[in-house]
């Protein structure tokens, strides 16, 4: 057996592989399609306070080599889903990593508090950068001290580690990543999605409901590894890599890049195997390679001696 | 995940197509207006009903939109396509009395295999299939069921639309399938309750990412990947 | 004869669409493709006072549905480009618009001060946008007091009009764009390329001899859809479009988003014969639907009466 | 552009493909050392060497590195291509006397057009071609010309690297085409004056971009694409 074993805040993961949130929903509908148990973690969607509806259809466009989506951070409200769906997830042995979102800082840190003591919850990640919706989300995650201020008050009340997600539609994301760590967060997830518009070619309006959505996929992909890349050299704690990852080499370049983890988003509607064939893939080249999975983080920046150039 | 490898793939007009397909999975015939979601080479599947089904064999009829059915009316046969499938909660079969089945445009495939289904069962089924201008599949449906032609413009069968023959008859039921504005249309005019199948763009086709949803009349939303796309008319808002 | 006619500042444009800079040099090579007289206008390589040898090699990659560039700015610097360039241009009937780089606002100020008097040259176009180039460019892009502060210096010296080259590797790109129009900005073009990277499977190390890049191509252009549709309706001077443009559905898209004229760039790579295939494309459009290529202009968030929702 | 259409693809070892193409254009003989630039469905186009070239007839010998190379060896005869070119300035052919020619693995292609117009000429011409294990074209290269092969694993030919066997032989002018380590050997050891083929990535391929450029002895620069991607070998910085 290869060892993918990766120890992160909170998180004991048998592989560096897991689903990113918003893409999975909360894991019932891809367990038709593989044991849960067999991934890394799982970043479950967004939970808010309360019961949202989140926006009008169409809520998704395809891109060249991506999509957009505005989903608005539909969610059964924080109550159903510490009653009927994290529940359901505790039958697997995987650590669940729960998406908080909220209009104020209220709301974070209530779904923060009570979610953080669900016994399978090993870590909370911070949206502060849904692109989707009008209050909230995106504010707290383009402004450093706002960032500093909601991290704050979240690890305050949190019973387990906290990431903070980061948006790449800023200036400087490394600031943006600085202002996370030194305000308490356990690490970094990154990226979430980059804000698009697609039109309807007959009307020339915007397709989606909503006008702007988020961009994922591979075409995101070259922005995400030089977020990765500039971040995960700034900073001290660990980084949850993702934008565009649906293969095992997609995944390595996160690492090399300085992920210590991988998250797979948008791939899973592309191939509902997605995380696994890129969890088998993994497997392969750490066996090939002889190598720990942690040998390769951050290869771009670094010597990695292990490793032959092959 | 289904493997079906494409047995013929031809134009039924200038833009719709008929595809069959081969499944190595034995399909049964139970998924009456179920879709399959097909990869297209693209980031997104795209779903497509199930037109006819029977064991091993399977046949879509697609118009021809954008990116994803072109590239699947270029395929030849012998080429092995990857589909999700069947997927969502299709038409409940009635086992006795009178159906009437009404489809616009590219939402008639899918009421072919219904029209099967209620035959097969003693159901008396009429059709009203309505066009812009060129109809398709008009004697496959006339196999199992008494068919009125409407089109658009005119150019076969009745000119105008579907609701303006719908008051020629009587039924139990009805089954429609057909862009927005008919099925509104449909559900205000006909005077029984009966099924509606929706479409909405989709993101997973699995029930996950909830790009799909609708609004329920009791207020709540359903997805239509998993809970439709096949709804009771009374249950869903349009 | 369709009218394809459009005025902008400084502009007379026989069509709407012209080369992007950095991806037609100055206009030689594809002299030999077609008839350069035949486009709108033609945006040239970036100027600097000095010669530029740019960045090492390898400085290009593919991403999916799109490249990453790091050229370095590499010119012949505003002599040369004074006495060979631009009179090879001067020969076809076809308005230059300059682009204007430097590390400083001097170098800005200089070669403004001079390349507005070559006689086809009738728009500057400022890059502040390159995020190839280690000192200049991008900070005057990313700072909004900065951007004012060059665009003053600048339009103090030209004798023509100015546009300001947006980045979009910012925050609020609005802010950038109203900053820019009150400091006396006649136009915008936009966007210029995303940050991005790309790691060399083989060794993990960036593949560009640069490390970052500049990320072009048709997998930016949801995202460059977006800034121009916002930023078209918070300013009142014209817009140039550009960010993955390869096909006149794709132009239009931009011309309904709100930009008056659209450039090509990366798709000039892909099929030389882009800017001629676009023209023609909206020729028939334009034909088709009889009616003024303005009209269209903003059609995403305006009424548009002339044109039906085919 | 070039419309090319294919008329044969085959596999020449485990992952050289040589690819027979059809021209509607003349394109004579004279692109020796000249490259097309091909449309392979993605953003850039891959710049593959000339291999052979006569009137309507062309041929390229291509390694499979990665999409684009893959793309081109699934082609099948019929399909057509889209090109540019011959872009380029390729290699001086001498008119007599003795010529040495230095291959190595996927730069060996370019010089059999080399050889076939060399010994048309009269000139003499020696072969070296170097391989990591797998040799091919060596006959081709037999008919104009002496070939030695030299494999770094010692499984055909004398082991070792091309630069090992070159003193053996003498020569007026040499032609060398082959990894960048390799042309700095062969420059450093031969004894003559020669001519470079080199490689860089590419995005227009046609002198606008300045993706491809490389540092010329004289403190200039050159563009692989369109000064290149043949260099005289002591105008070029390797
Ligand atoms: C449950 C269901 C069943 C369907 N059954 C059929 C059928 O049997 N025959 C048929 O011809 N069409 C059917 N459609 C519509 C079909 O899915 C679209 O025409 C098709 O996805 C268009 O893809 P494209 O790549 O050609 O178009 P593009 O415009 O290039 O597609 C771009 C994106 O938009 C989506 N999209 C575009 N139009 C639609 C649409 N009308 N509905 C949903 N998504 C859309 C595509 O899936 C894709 O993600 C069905 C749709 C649904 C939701
Ligand atoms: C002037 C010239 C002539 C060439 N002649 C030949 C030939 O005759 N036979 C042959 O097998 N190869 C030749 N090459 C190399 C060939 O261009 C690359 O192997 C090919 O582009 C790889 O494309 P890919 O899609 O398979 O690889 P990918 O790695 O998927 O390509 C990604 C990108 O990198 C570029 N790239 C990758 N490797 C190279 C490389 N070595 N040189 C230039 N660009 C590269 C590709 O063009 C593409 O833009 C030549 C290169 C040049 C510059
Ligand atoms: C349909 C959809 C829904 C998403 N919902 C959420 C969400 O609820 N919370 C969140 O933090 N990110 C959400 N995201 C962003 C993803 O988690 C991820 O950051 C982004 O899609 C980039 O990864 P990818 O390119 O692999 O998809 C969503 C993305 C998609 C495509
Ligand atoms: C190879 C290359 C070189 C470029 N050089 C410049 C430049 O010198 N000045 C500039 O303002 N933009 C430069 N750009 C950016 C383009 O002008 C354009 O803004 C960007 O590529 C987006 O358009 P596209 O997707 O159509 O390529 C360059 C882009 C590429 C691909
Ligand atoms: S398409 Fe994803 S929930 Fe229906
Ligand atoms: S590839 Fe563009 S200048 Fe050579």
């Amino acid at each position: 057996m290869t060892n993918m074993h990766v120890s992160l805040p909170g998180l004991e993961l048998k592989n560096p592989i897991m689903p990113a949130s918003g893409c999975f929903g909360f894991g019932r509908e891809y367990a038709q399609f593989y044991d849960l148990s067999k991934l890394g973690a799982i970043m479950v969607k967004a939970v808010t306070p309360e019961m949202r509806r989140g926006n009008a259809t169409p809520r998704v466009a395809e891109t060249e080599s991506g999509m957009l989506n505005a989903i608005g951070l539909q969610n059964p409200g924080l109550e159903a889903v510490m009653e009927h769906e994290l529940p359901f997830l505790a039958d697997y042995d995987v650590p669940i990593i729960a998406n908080v979102a909220g209009k104020t800082p209220e709301d974070y840190v209530e779904v923060a508090a009570k979610i953080s003591q669900a016994p399978n919850v090993h870590a909370l990640e911070l949206n502060v950068s849904c692109p989707n919706v009008k209050e909230g989300g995106i504010q707290f995650g383009s402004d450093q001290e706002q960032l500093a201020m909601l991290t704050r008050a979240v690890k305050e009340v949190s019973e387990v580690p906290v990431y903070v997600k980061l948006s790449p539609n800023v200036t400087d994301i490394v600031g943006m990543a600085q202002a996370a760590e030194h305000a308490g967060a356990d690490g970094l997830t990154m990226i979430n999605t980059l804000i698009g518009m697609q039109l309807d070619r007959r009307t020339g309006k915007p397709l989606l409901a909503n006008g702007r959505g988020g961009l994922s996929g591979p075409a995101i992909k070259p922005v995400a590894i030089r977020m990765v890349y500039d971040v995960s050299q700034a900073v001290s704690i660990p980084v949850i890599g993702m934008g565009g990852v649906s293969t095992a080499e997609d995944a390595l370049d996160f690492m090399y890049a300085g992920a210590s983890a991988v998250a797979v988003g948008t791939a899973n509607f592309t191939n509902p195997m997605a995380c696994m064939d890129i969890i088998h893939g993994l497997e392969t080249f750490i066996h090939t390679e002889n190598i720990d999975i942690g040998d390769i983080v951050g290869r771009s920046y670094r010597a990695c001696e292990t490793l032959s150039s092959r | 995940m289904l493997s079906l490898e494409v047995t013929s793939n031809r134009f039924l007009t200038s833009d719709v197509v008929q595809m069959e397909l081969t499944s190595e999975q034995d399909l049964g015939r139970g998924s009456v207006g179920k879709f399959i979601h097909i990869d297209v080479g693209r980031t997104l599947r795209r779903p497509i009903s199930i037109c006819e089904v029977d064991g091993h064999s399977l046949t879509i009829v697609y118009r021809i939109e954008g990116t994803g059915t072109a590239w699947l009316s270029e395929r030849q046969s012998g080429e092995v396509l990857n589909a999700l499938g069947p997927l969502g909660s299709g038409y409940p079969i009635m086992k006795s009395g009178k159906a009437l089945l009404v489809g616009g445009g590219i939402g008639i495939p899918p009421l072919l295999q219904t029209a099967k289904e209620l035959a097969s069962n003693g159901v008396q089924v009429t059709t009203i299939l309505g066009f812009r201008s060129e109809p398709f599949l008009v004697e496959e449906f006339a196999t199992y069921s008494d068919v009125h032609v409407v089109t658009e413009d005119g150019s076969h069968g009745t000119k105008g639309f579907v609701t303006d023959v719908m008051d020629a008859f009587t039924y139990d039921t009805f089954y429609s399938c057909g862009p927005r504005a008919m099925l509104q249309a449909v559900k205000q005019r006909a005077t029984s309750p009966g099924y509606l199948s929706l479409e909405e763009r989709m993101g997973c086709g699995v029930g996950a990412c909830l790009a799909c949803v609708c609004d329920k009349a009791d207020g709540t939303y359903a997805k239509v990947c998993t809970d439709g796309p096949v709804f009771e008319s009374e249950e869903v808002v349009l």
